[in-house]
């Protein structure tokens, strides 16, 4: 978890540092929208549970390490007030091959996005402000991969 | 006992963190839910939406059947929606 | 194409130029290895054909977006010599749908390796040169996609 | 007929281009290529992996039964490895 902007290439950088084994890598980069439901957001703010967080990426992490051959990977997420068009969550895998980096990425999200414990509130540009649902279809995302890990 | 809210369910308490004393005969996490939803109306108000309420014992996703004890953390919040 | 190292920030800065509407980028960055067949390589060099490159990489981005809802996506292949460590190929895609963004991925890479006409020759450390043979792996990968388009 | 070579079949011809004269009866790729190995033993050694030739006519992945013309670009080269 950060505040800070999240820097893409430093992170690759830092993923791949003095490593040149790596065949490909595979990166999911979330962005927040400008518009739910039809109303213009004014901006996105993050909660999470600090120590229960660490943990969960840890976990979601060490699933995609156990099942695809990665040599590494990323999970980056940002928390507090976030404006249209930033970056929310960044991913990344290095794995010799494309589709286990590819796969894993789509992993990683899918897990992130129902295990771990953060939470959006939209403020809208009349000023209100609502938490995001969740949404079933991310469950199902999930679920295809059976259990975590 | 270590009580924590996110999310709406923060809101609706007024607050994000509390210590209560845990009651002789609650054991499970079902049974703290229902003593806790009698604290106040806050309480009762964030709790009403039970299909929505999740929870995690010392940082890991728990259920009603969890065991709890007065050492625990023990968190309360919506389903979650990051990434 | 370029002989110009890639740059990721830059290439991504691009493709969300003006747009806040975009929920998910998937990437995909191939990176020059540093061994084959268990000899370590010295150096890369991509060859490739003047102005089919061209038209292949906008026909293979063409089937990516009929095929999926995308925003837009980014195919950029360096020719010319490469070191162990740098990015040969990068694909970017930007969709409302994270599923879409790294599903459009992995079809953009596969049928790159397979119909855009690219020939890497590798130099190892000894100062033998090969050409790479294609891998059947990479034509089974881009099959599963149906036809391109 | 402008004819390019491309990566080993580059290097067993001995040049990356060359222009040809369309000789009466070659009306297609494959027939094209029979009359190209009889060119050279450069021409015969490249053309010699047949497998492993591939092959555009116009910038577009042809095969054998594809008809050439004098006007037409056509490049042959081994199955491809970008990426």
């Amino acid at each position: 978890m950060q505040t800070d902007i999240i820097d893409l290439t430093a992170e690759m950088a830092r993923l791949t540092a003095g490593r040149i084994d790596i065949g490909g890598i595979g990166s999911f980069v979330g962005v927040v929208r400008d518009t739910a439901s039809g109303r213009r957001i004014a901006s996105m703010t993050l909660e999470h549970y600090p120590g229960m967080t660490e943990n969960a990426l840890a976990e979601i992490a060490d699933g995609a390490m156990q099942r695809w051959e990665l040599q590494g990977c990323t999970l980056v997420h940002r928390v507090g007030e976030l404006q249209p068009g930033e970056m929310i969550v960044l991913v990344l895998t290095a794995s010799p091959h494309r589709n286990a980096a590819l796969e894993a990425c789509a992993y990683l999200i899918d897990w992130l996005k129902t295990r771990a414990p953060f939470w959006k509130k939209e403020r809208f540009e009349d000023g209100s402000e609502a938490w995001v649902d969740a949404r079933e279809s991310d469950d199902l995302a999930a679920a295809r991969w059976g259990a975590l890990g | 006992m270590k009580i924590l809210y996110f999310a709406w369910l923060r809101e609706r308490v007024g607050r994000g963190q509390e210590d209560i004393e845990l009651p002789a005969g609650v054991t499970n996490l079902g049974e703290l839910i229902v003593h806790l939803t009698a604290l106040s109306p806050g309480h009762a108000s964030a709790f009403a939406q039970g299909k929505l309420v999740r929870a995690a014992v010392n940082q890991v996703f728990a259920d009603p059947s969890t065991p709890v004890a007065a050492s625990d953390e023990v968190a309360f919040f919506p389903p979650v929606t990051g990434g």
